[in-house]
This record gives structure tokens, sequence and C-alpha cells, in this order.
């Protein structure tokens, strides 16, 4: 287990050490995005506005013309509702290289409540033309997911959560940014999901295994450009899908599954996510249950997709 | 007397009327009011028309403020800002607070025109649309955006009102009928449908008299309330006309096509289906035609779309 | 004398970029008149005198940087550039055109010379502080000017941006208030009065100047004192200018704001800024 | 002046409130320590001694309000209304707890005595303002407070606030800055300072007061007063204080923004107060 925000700190700091021109932006809140090592170690690259994070963005903006790659690093509900105007108008419109870095996406925050979680951050982002979205599940795709973010010409927005989360991958495995990750490989029903969900999908997997039914999971951590040839051959290979995802199912993962399906004229799409609802204070797992996301809860749906049940 | 009118100022009528209803009614603007025909009742009301300046965190935070109060405030200025400069404020100071606040967007997508990409809102009823609680509605001409206001007014909680400011086709007569959250089914079409909002829903009916020529029959459906969505008009149109096409003046990620998206596919209606919205770009500047044609918003790239249904149709 | 001649000669080149940018605006039949005149005797200075730029060679990396943060006022920005040699002057008979370089608001991706887009007012500013931030880290010679409107520091976002070239000690960063009086809704003392903008600036950190922004000399001459000051703040000029400056029917009215001249209107205009000569 | 005895009262119902705060968020294991001692006896003050409220009718329009735009602030305000009436203190033990009615940040829709909802900093004064124009145009003479943070006040939007109350001539609009000097990631003066307050708010046009103690009721009181007898402007009132304000080990330290506290620290800090 070790949370993404640490991938973050981990990994951030050996790309400044490797390249002079990748800076962080700090909005006062370094502490818990795991960017004061690099703060520490390489003063020169890094800069804390404190609490603007309007400015933060024109900051970094402003960097990036001149040749830096900035990371602003903050909450993912202010990186997503604070800066949005900022976001789309200094950094997407004029496609400038600024990568923004949160912590504490979805649910996560799960004490500060419904002010501090962000349950539509990359909804937001997926409707700014010119944003690239990743959503890593684990430590490692985490890093790889940064260092690619970090070589990607473009902003980008990246999505990390506040706990430590279950290892699904390798050290050596490897991410490109649009390629879906086929998780587990099964033909009876469809899981795509992203974040700190995966391990319930798994879960989820392995429920239904045991039931007889084998689903093909697939680790959408790139939500956009969404790699759509994925979702094709999900929904005309096996025509039965569930998403799942710590967001509202409004604008995220299942709507983007959802213009696919439709737009091909077939195949059934059920969304799992946050039920279009506010947050509020409570244990994460707990949050998420409110809103109707288990293991036990993504098994039973994805097998009354395949018996015809509801 | 509508037929002439600006929106603008159909809306500003609209709201001195109720005004002089109601003494709770305020309106809070950021230094657009003029634009967006609200500053001339400052006349009327000198106390409660309120400027807050270029500031329009500002200005939703004290809107927000002032419902507290009991007020019943309505906030304006462009889309582009009341979507995306107050997102934050908007999402916690309004809706999560529960306050009873208005907001009105105007220059929606296209009819920026001049001002360009900066302030051309493409995506202003997708952020919107992802706030829980929040109304979002759309009308399309005067006499709909009058009804449109009234019902915004009755309604409790956060409604977001995108207008166009500039004179529109005319579509319904003064005093038709509007209902939050019902669409209305504009042509009786049973061949394929075209769901469409504000602007789009006068292109949507062109496209409609275009294919009557060629022997099919549109249902048009104005979804003048993009959230909550007519599920069931959706699941009708589906089922008595096996065709969808959606049109609107934003980007077709999270707007109206993809909230129509939702609905067929999770209830596995298995129609055609395409979207006619801007392809997930930014505005520039130009005419509103000439940007309708340039994003592919015209009545032909309507009909295309449901030419294109219908062959699949054909095929499956 | 010579600077006498450098005063004389500048004031010429104001009364030049005043006709073109009408020309432009006229032309256009759209773009903001008022904001573009009241600012055009700092951009002359600016772009015909203080910043050290390579017009053929837009992206020069130790270049002056200049960011209109009131971004609205664009005519007189493509104006100077046009007259630099920075893109042809047929370009101009684009503005705000389809396919154009020169959009409504600045574009730094279509428009050679914009260092960055603006539009939405109170963020150049910020991005004003970011480069200067980058080239004090580079050592790069570069100074960023950024000019913005009184009604703009009605943005949260500007006095977030002061605090932080105030925190950096950006004395590199020389941002020019366009101190005109007049905002889209009205009077700024209506809407909402800026008070004493230069003691505001203080309190936040910078080292303020006040001059007539119409006044060549005065211009001249406070950029000389601001290169000879050595003291770690940022600076910030506020410059008291008359919207619509020129041309007497524009002057102080907020209706020309955003609006093109018809043809009698301009005529008179291109007249009027003429007879200024004399 | 106050009275000794005043005095000694309220001293002791400022040892009250931080208690309750300290052992709620003992409870959760987590909290906002720091930056809720530091403003103890503010709320202390205002709500013993100055605002005109009525536990009983929490919704009383002729109330003066308060807003903790430093929503992070919530549970000694929670605590202090608990101590005034507004709701059972025993609901003090499930701060934070699953399905609370009592969240971190304060929430006007959960919690009887909350004025206005908070959490992303910057907000709060605006809606002050917002609620202060209401009061002036209904002719209500109710004061409306606000307690904003030092660090909170770097928000651009605190100052879009500021310059539209000093334009609506807002007299009966009350700020105080919780100048603790600490924000979360380092001391306000290496992040990004901002002092001298009272200066910045007499440039954008403020009544401003500055409070050598924050934490001196004569000298909070006295402010107040001050600021009742000036005319025509808002005001803001600087409180100098110290961050965890009587935790010891932990006072004027920014690392006490947030943290757990031990059982030995709990304790110790009881028997401090």
């Amino acid at each position: 287990m070790k949370a993404l925000r640490d991938a973050f700190g981990d990994e951030i700091l050996a790309l400044g050490r490797e390249n002079p021109n990748v800076y962080v932006v700090d909005c006062d809140i370094g502490k818990s995005c795991k960017t004061l090592e690099f703060a520490r170690q390489l003063p020169q690259q890094h800069l804390n506005v404190g609490i603007a994070e309007q400015n933060a963005a024109g900051v970094s903006a402003g960097l990036a013309t001149c040749g830096k790659i900035p990371f602003v690093s903050t909450y993912a509900a202010f990186g997503s509702m604070r800066m949005c105007e900022q976001i789309r108008q200094e950094i997407c419109y004029p496609r400038l290289n600024v990568k923004i870095a949160c912590s504490h996406g979805g649910l996560t925050p799960a004490n500060d409540g419904a002010s501090h979680q962000a349950i539509e951050d990359y909804g937001i982002m997926r409707t700014l033309p010119n944003m690239t979205i990743l959503v890593p599940c684990d430590y490692y795709s985490c890093r790889s997911l940064i260092r690619a973010a970090c070589q990607w010409d473009g902003p980008v927005y990246l999505r990390f959560t506040r706990d430590p989360v279950p290892f699904i991958y390798r050290e050596s495995d490897q991410f490109e940014i649009g390629r879906a990750r086929t998780v587990r490989e099964g033909g009876d029903v469809a899981i795509i999901a992203a974040g700190a969900v995966m391990s319930l999908a798994l879960q989820a997997c392995d429920l239904l295994h045991s039931q007889g039914i084998e689903a093909r999971l697939l680790d959408m951590h790139t939500v956009k450009p969404l790699d759509t040839a994925a979702v094709t051959a999900a929904i005309q290979e096996i025509g039965r899908v569930v998403t799942v995802e710590d967001h509202n199912i409004i604008n995220g993962i299942g709507s983007a599954v959802c213009e696919v399906a439709a737009g091909l004229g077939r195949g059934v799409v059920k969304r799992m996510g946050v039920q279009d609802q506010f947050g509020e204070s409570g244990p994460y797992f707990d949050l998420l249950e409110k809103n109707g996301v288990t293991a036990q809860s993504i098994a039973d749906t994805a097998r009354s997709l395949v018996t015809g049940e509801n | 007397m509508l037929d002439n009118m600006d929106m603008k100022t159909a809306l500003g009528e609209t709201l001195a009327e109720e005004m002089r209803k109601n003494s709770s009614l305020v309106l809070v603007g950021a230094d657009l009011m003029g634009a967006n025909g609200t500053w001339p009742l400052h006349g009327e009301f000198p106390d409660r028309v309120i400027n807050v300046g270029i500031a329009e965190a500002n200005m939703v935070g004290v809107a927000a403020g002032l419902a507290a109060c009991g007020k019943l405030p309505v906030c304006d200025t462009f889309a582009a800002f009341m979507a995306r400069r107050d997102y934050d404020q908007v999402f916690i100071s309004v809706a999560y607070a529960g306050l009873n606040v208005k907001l009105i967007g105007s220059d929606p997508g296209v009819a920026a025109e001049m001002n360009g990409g900066t302030h051309m809102s493409f995506e202003d009823v997708a952020l919107m649309r992802t706030i829980p609680t929040m109304t979002v509605v759309e009308p399309c001409d005067c006499a709909q955006l009058r009804q449109a206001v009234k019902a915004m007014l009755e309604v409790k909680g956060p409604v977001y009102l995108r207008l166009y400011r500039k004179k529109p086709h005319k579509i319904y007569e003064d005093g038709c009928r509007f209902s939050l959250g019902r669409a209305d089914c504009l042509t009786q079409g049973r061949d394929a449908t075209v769901i469409a909002a504000g602007m789009m829903v006068w292109n949507a009916l062109q496209a409609a008299e275009q294919l009557n020529q060629e022997g099919i029959h549109l249902r048009v459906l104005n979804m003048h309330t993009i959230k909550p969505l007519d599920k069931a008009a959706i699941i009708l149109a589906a089922q008595e006309t096996g065709a969808i096409v959606t049109a609107e003046n934003a980007n077709y990620f999270n707007g109206l096509g993809s909230a129509v998206a939702e609905v067929i596919a999770e209830n596995s209606l298995s129609v055609p289906f395409q979207r006619v919205g801007v392809r997930d770009q930014f505005g520039e500047v130009g005419g509103t035609s000439y940007l309708m044609e340039r994003f592919q918003l015209t009545a032909s790239d309507i009909a295309q779309a449901v030419k294109s249904c219908l062959k699949r149709r054909q095929i499956h | 004398m010579l600077q006498n001649n450098k005063v004389l000669s500048l004031e010429e080149t104001a009364i030049a970029l005043r006709k073109t940018l009408l020309t432009t605006i006229y032309k256009a039949q759209s773009g903001h008149p008022g904001g573009s005149l009241s600012s055009a005797d700092l951009m002359t200075v600016l772009y015909f005198d203080e910043l050290r730029l390579r017009p053929h060679q837009p992206k020069w990396p130790e270049r002056d940087r200049f960011v209109l943060s009131k971004g609205h006022v664009c005519p007189v920005l493509y104006a100077c550039l046009a007259m630099r040699d920075f893109f042809p002057m047929e370009e101009l008979d684009h503005l705000r055109k389809f396919g154009s370089i020169l959009q409504g608001h600045p574009d730094m991706k279509r428009t050679p010379g914009v260092d960055i887009s603006t539009g939405s007012l109170g963020q150049g500013v910020s991005c004003a502080v970011g480069m200067a931030i980058a080239n004090r880290r580079d050592q790069n010679p570069g100074r960023v000017f950024c000019l913005l409107g009184d009604g703009e520091t009605n943005e949260g976002q500007v006095w977030e941006a002061a605090e932080t070239a105030s925190k950096y000690q950006l004395d590199n960063l020389i941002l020019l208030v366009d101190h005109n009086g007049l905002q889209n809704d009205g009077t700024c003392q209506d809407i909402m009065p800026p008070r004493d903008l230069a003691e505001k600036f203080r309190a936040f950190g910078f080292q303020t100047y006040q001059i007539d922004g119409h006044s060549i000399p005065a211009i001249l001459d406070v950029f000389e004192r601001i290169r000879a000051h050595q003291g770690g703040q940022p600076y910030a000029v506020i410059a008291k200018t008359v919207k619509g400056r020129g041309v007497s029917f524009m002057e102080n009215v907020v209706a020309w704001h955003g609006q093109a001249p018809n043809e009698q209107e301009y005529l008179q205009a291109i007249q009027e800024i003429e007879e200024g000569l004399s | 002046m106050l009275t000794e005895e005043r005095r000694a009262f309220l001293t002791q119902r400022a040892r009250q409130a931080r208690a309750l705060t300290l052992e709620a968020i003992y409870r959760v294991g987590r909290g906002h320590i720091g930056g809720t001692m530091s403003i103890a006896e503010l709320l202390i003050a205002l709500y013993d001694d100055v605002m005109r409220v009525d536990p009983s009718n929490p919704s009383w329009p002729e109330r003066d309000r308060l807003v903790v735009s430093k929503g992070h602030a919530a549970p000694i305000v929670y605590a202090v209304l608990a101590m005034k009436g507004y709701f059972d203190p025993k609901l003090l033990d499930t701060l934070n707890a699953n399905g609370t009615t009592l969240p971190s940040h304060c929430d006007m829709r959960k919690v009887p005595g909350i004025d206005m909802t908070a959490g992303s900093l910057g907000q709060g004064l605006s809606a002050a303002v917002g609620m202060a124009l209401a009061n002036q145009m209904d002719h209500r003479d109710s004061y409306v407070y606000a307690i904003v943070g030092d660090g909170e006040s770097q928000e651009g939007q605190v100052w879009e606030a500021v310059m539209l109350a000093a334009q609506r001539k807002l007299e009966h609009l009350i700020v105080f800055v919780d100048d603790n000097g600490c924000q979360v990631d380092g001391f306000t003066g290496d992040i990004l300072n901002m002092r001298p307050f009272d200066q910045k708010y007499r440039a954008f046009g403020w009544h401003a007061i500055y409070v050598e103690d924050g934490h001196s009721f004569d000298q909070i009181l006295d402010a107040i007063h001050q600021a009742k007898q000036t005319p025509d402007r808002p005001h803001a009132i600087i409180l100098n204080t110290v961050k965890a304000k009587h935790v010891p080990g932990a006072e004027n330290t920014y690392q006490s923004h947030c943290f757990s506290l031990t059982r030995e620290q709990l304790d110790n800090s009881l028997r401090n107060l």
C-alpha cells in the first residue's frame, strides 16, 4: 500500500533533479501534496504563491511561456473549481505546457467534507479543449504517468488521492497516455474503472469469477483523450459495461463511455460513482458505500447485466 | 410586441415586473449589467440593483450573503465568467450552502461572436450540470424566456439560465406554456427525433422543414431544461421514432448530447444516435451564422446527422 | 535638444498610432476605441522607445515582454506591432475577422509579438508576475511590462498577483495602470471607487509613481527613473489618462468603451487627431 | 474597562471553549487546533458580550451574524454555540464522525447558529458583505461580524469584498483578522507576507484598528467599541494572536495548524488552561 500523492512527491523530485525546467508551484499546501522535499532540495525550481490558486494558475502560465514545465500543486477541489477560469483561459486556450497536479481527488479528503472533496474535477477538465486527464490507480502507474505527463507537450490534469492504496502493477510496468490497460481479461461483462476505486473493481472481478462470470477489467487511467478503441471493443465484443469511478456519475468516465456506446447504437452501460450529490465528512469507504460503490455492489450490477435481472 | 425585441430587453422587462411584485428580488451584476439588460433597472430600483464591479467571484459570494438574509438575488454576467470564473463560488457558497441564488449567463457559445475564443462559452452547461441541486435552463426566444424567468424565480434552489441576449428567431407566442423539466414537442414526426435547446431549436426546426421535403418527418424536442432532464420524453422518442440526434451550441462533451447519451446507454435503447455540437474546440471570432458553419451547428448539419442515423438503422 | 527632438518625434508617432488604431477599428466595425486611445501615449513610448525588442525575432529570449492585461484594447497593441514591423500593416485590415491573426483579444498563438493571451480581466497581471519570476531565476535581463485598467483592479486576482510580485521582489516588473476613470458600466467612481491606487499598491509593497499618462516627457521621465532605481521592489505607474483621448466626442464618454465609429465619426476623429498635431 | 469579576468570568468561558474543542478534536484523532485556539477569546467576547443573538431562535432576522470565513475553525465555533445553548454540548462528541451534523468546516445547513457555510478560503467575507448589504437595505441595525485568517487574506476575493464594503460604507460590518502569523506551509511572513494589514485596509478605505494582544478581552472589546463609534466606514480589527494559544509545545508553530493531539498533550493543555 502506498499513496498516490507520495508517488507525486517521489517522481516530481526525480524529474526536477533531471530537468532544471521542471518547476513546482505550491499554494500553501505543499505538506499535504508532498512537495516539501522538492522545495528543500530544489529551491530554485520552487515557488509558493500562498493561498491564491487563481494566481498560481496565471503565474504558471507565465512560467510556461518562458520554457518552464510548471506543476501546480494543490487539492483537486481548488485545482479544478477555483482555478477553472484560469486553467481554461490561460493554460488550455493558449495550450501552455502547465501540469495541474492535484492531490485529494474524489471523496478521499473524507474528513474535510464537501468543500474539499472533488467529485466533479475531471468532468470539468474533460469539457476543456486541449486538456489531457490522468487518473492513476496505484503507486507505480502513478509514477509512470507523471513522467509521461512531464514529457507530454501541453496541459495535463493529474488526479491523485490522499490515502494509501494497494499496489496493482509492478515497478517495471510502463503506461502510455491514451492507452487503457486491461487488468483482467474476460468475455461476460466489462468493467471500466480508474483511480482509487480500482481495488474495489478488482475485488468485484474475484467475486464474479467465483460465480462463474468472467469480467474484463479496463484501467482507464487516461480519461481524456479517451481510448475509444478499447471502449468500442468492449461494447462490440461484450456489449455489457459497468463504469466505476470516484467522481460524479455526470461528466466523468461513465458519461464518456455512454457517449461511445450511444454513438454505436448498441450495448448497455451502468454508471457507478457519486450519485450527483454533495459529499460529507466520514470515512472514505463509507462515503463510497453511501453512493452505492462497493466491491459487492459492482459485482451485483455486473451480474445483473449478464443475467438480465434488475 | 415581443416580435422585435432583444432577449436582454425581454429579460429586463420581465425582471422589472417581478421586482415590482416581489420586494425581496435583487439584481447583482459585475460590470456587464448594461450588456445583459439589467442595468436600466437601476433607475427604478436604485437600492436593489447592485453592481460589484469586475469581481465575479465576489458577485456570487455577495449574492450568497444576500440570499442567506432572505433576499432573492439574480446574478448576471457573461456565461463564460458565470461558469468558469465563479465555479468554486457557485459550488460552495451557493449550491452546497443550499442558497436560493439565480444565475444568468449571457452570450452562450457562438453568440459571443466578436469577443472570440476567450469569451466563447462552450462549457457552461456542462459545468453547471455537474453541480448537484443545480437546475439548468436554456430558453430559445423572448416569449419562452419570460416564462422561464418566472419559473426560475418560483422554483427553490439554484438555477442557471443560459441567455442569448440578442434578437432571436421567434418560435413561441407570448404567454406560452412552460414547465421546468418537461420537454416541448414542437413537431410530431415519427421518423427520427432531434433534441435541441436554445439557439439550436430554430436550426432543428429548419432541419425538420428541409427533411420534410424529402419525406422524412422529424420530431423536434425543445429540451429547454437540461437538468433535471426529461428522461421520459427521450425514452418515448427513442421508442416511437427509433433514431435520436442532439443539437447544442456547446462542447459535445458533457452537455445536452452527453446527458441524452447517458439515458440511451443506461436504458439500453439501442437506437442510432448522433451528437451535433462543438467538437471539443475553442471558439474564435466571427458572426453567428459563420460560426455555426465553422463548428458544424447548422440546420444542414443536423439534417445530415439525421440521415446518417437513418442509414445506420437500415444497415442494422 | 536631443531630448526635445525625441519628444517631438514620439508625439508624431502617437498621432500616427491613434490614426492607425482608429482606422483598424473602423474597418473592422468592431473593437474598443476608448481604452485604446487612453493608453496610446503610454504604448507609444513603450513600443517606440522603452521596450527592447527585435521585431524580426519576436521570441528573442532576452526581449522585454509586454502583457496587455486589459486585452480588449488590443487594437492599440496590434497597431504598435504592425508599425514596428512585427507583421505587415495590411494585417490590421483583418482585425476580428475569421481566420485572422488578429483576434478580438490578444492571442499569443496567432500574433507575432503577443507574449500572452489575455481577455479575461485580472489574469494578465498574474502571468506577468510568472514571467518576471522566470526571468529573475534565469538571470535573463528582460523586463516585464504589464498594462492594466483601473477598473481591472476590481479583480482580486490583481491583488493576489501584487502580493506575489512584492514577495519575490520583482524589480523587473513594471505595472502600468491606465487610470482613465471609466469602466464598462459607468465611471469607476460609481461602479467601484478605485480610491488612491498608488497608496494601494504601496500598501502591497510596490514602488509607485503617479504621472500624466498623456505627457510624453513625463512617461519618458518615469521610465528613466525606474531604470535608475534599485530597490528590490516591483513598480506601479499610475498614469492619469482620459478615455477616448484625442477625439472630442469620444473623450470621457462611456459609450465609446466598445463601439466602432461610423464613416462620418471616423472622418471627424481622424481630422481632430491630425489637428492635435499643430 | 471590564470589572475584575467580568474579566474572570470571560476568561473562564474561554477556558471552557478551549477544553471542549480540544476534547472533541482528541476524540476524532486529529483536527485544526492552531487556528481554533487563536480565536477563543474573540468568540467568547462576541457571543458573551457583544452579539445580539437568541440561541432559542437561531434564525431570528434581527440577530447579529457571524461569518467564520476561515471555516476550518468550526470546532471551536461549535463549542461556543453549544455553550450558548444552540444545541446539546453532547453533540460535540460527534464532530467529524460518520453521519455527524457537525462537519469539520462551518455548515449553515447542519448546525444551528452557523450563519454561513465556509471552507474554501476567501469566500466568507464576500458573503458577510452581502449580509451587511441586505441589512442596510432593510434598515436593520444588526451587525455582521466576520473572522478572516491572515493567510486567507491572500485570496484575491478577500480584496474584492473589501473594495465593495468600502464603496457601500458598510459601517455595521466588523471584520477581525486573526493575525496569528502562521499558515499551513510556514510562517505567513515567509510564505506571503500580508502585513501590515491595517495599512492595507486603510488604503482600501476602511477604518482599521490594530490590537496588540488579540487574547485580551479588554483590548478586543475596546476595539469593537471604537469601531461602533466610527461612522461611514467598515471596520477591520487586526488581532495579534498566538496560533495554538495555551497548547503547550504547539504555540506559535505553523505545524499546529492541523495535528493529532496525544493524550498527554491533551491533559497538559487542559491543566494549562
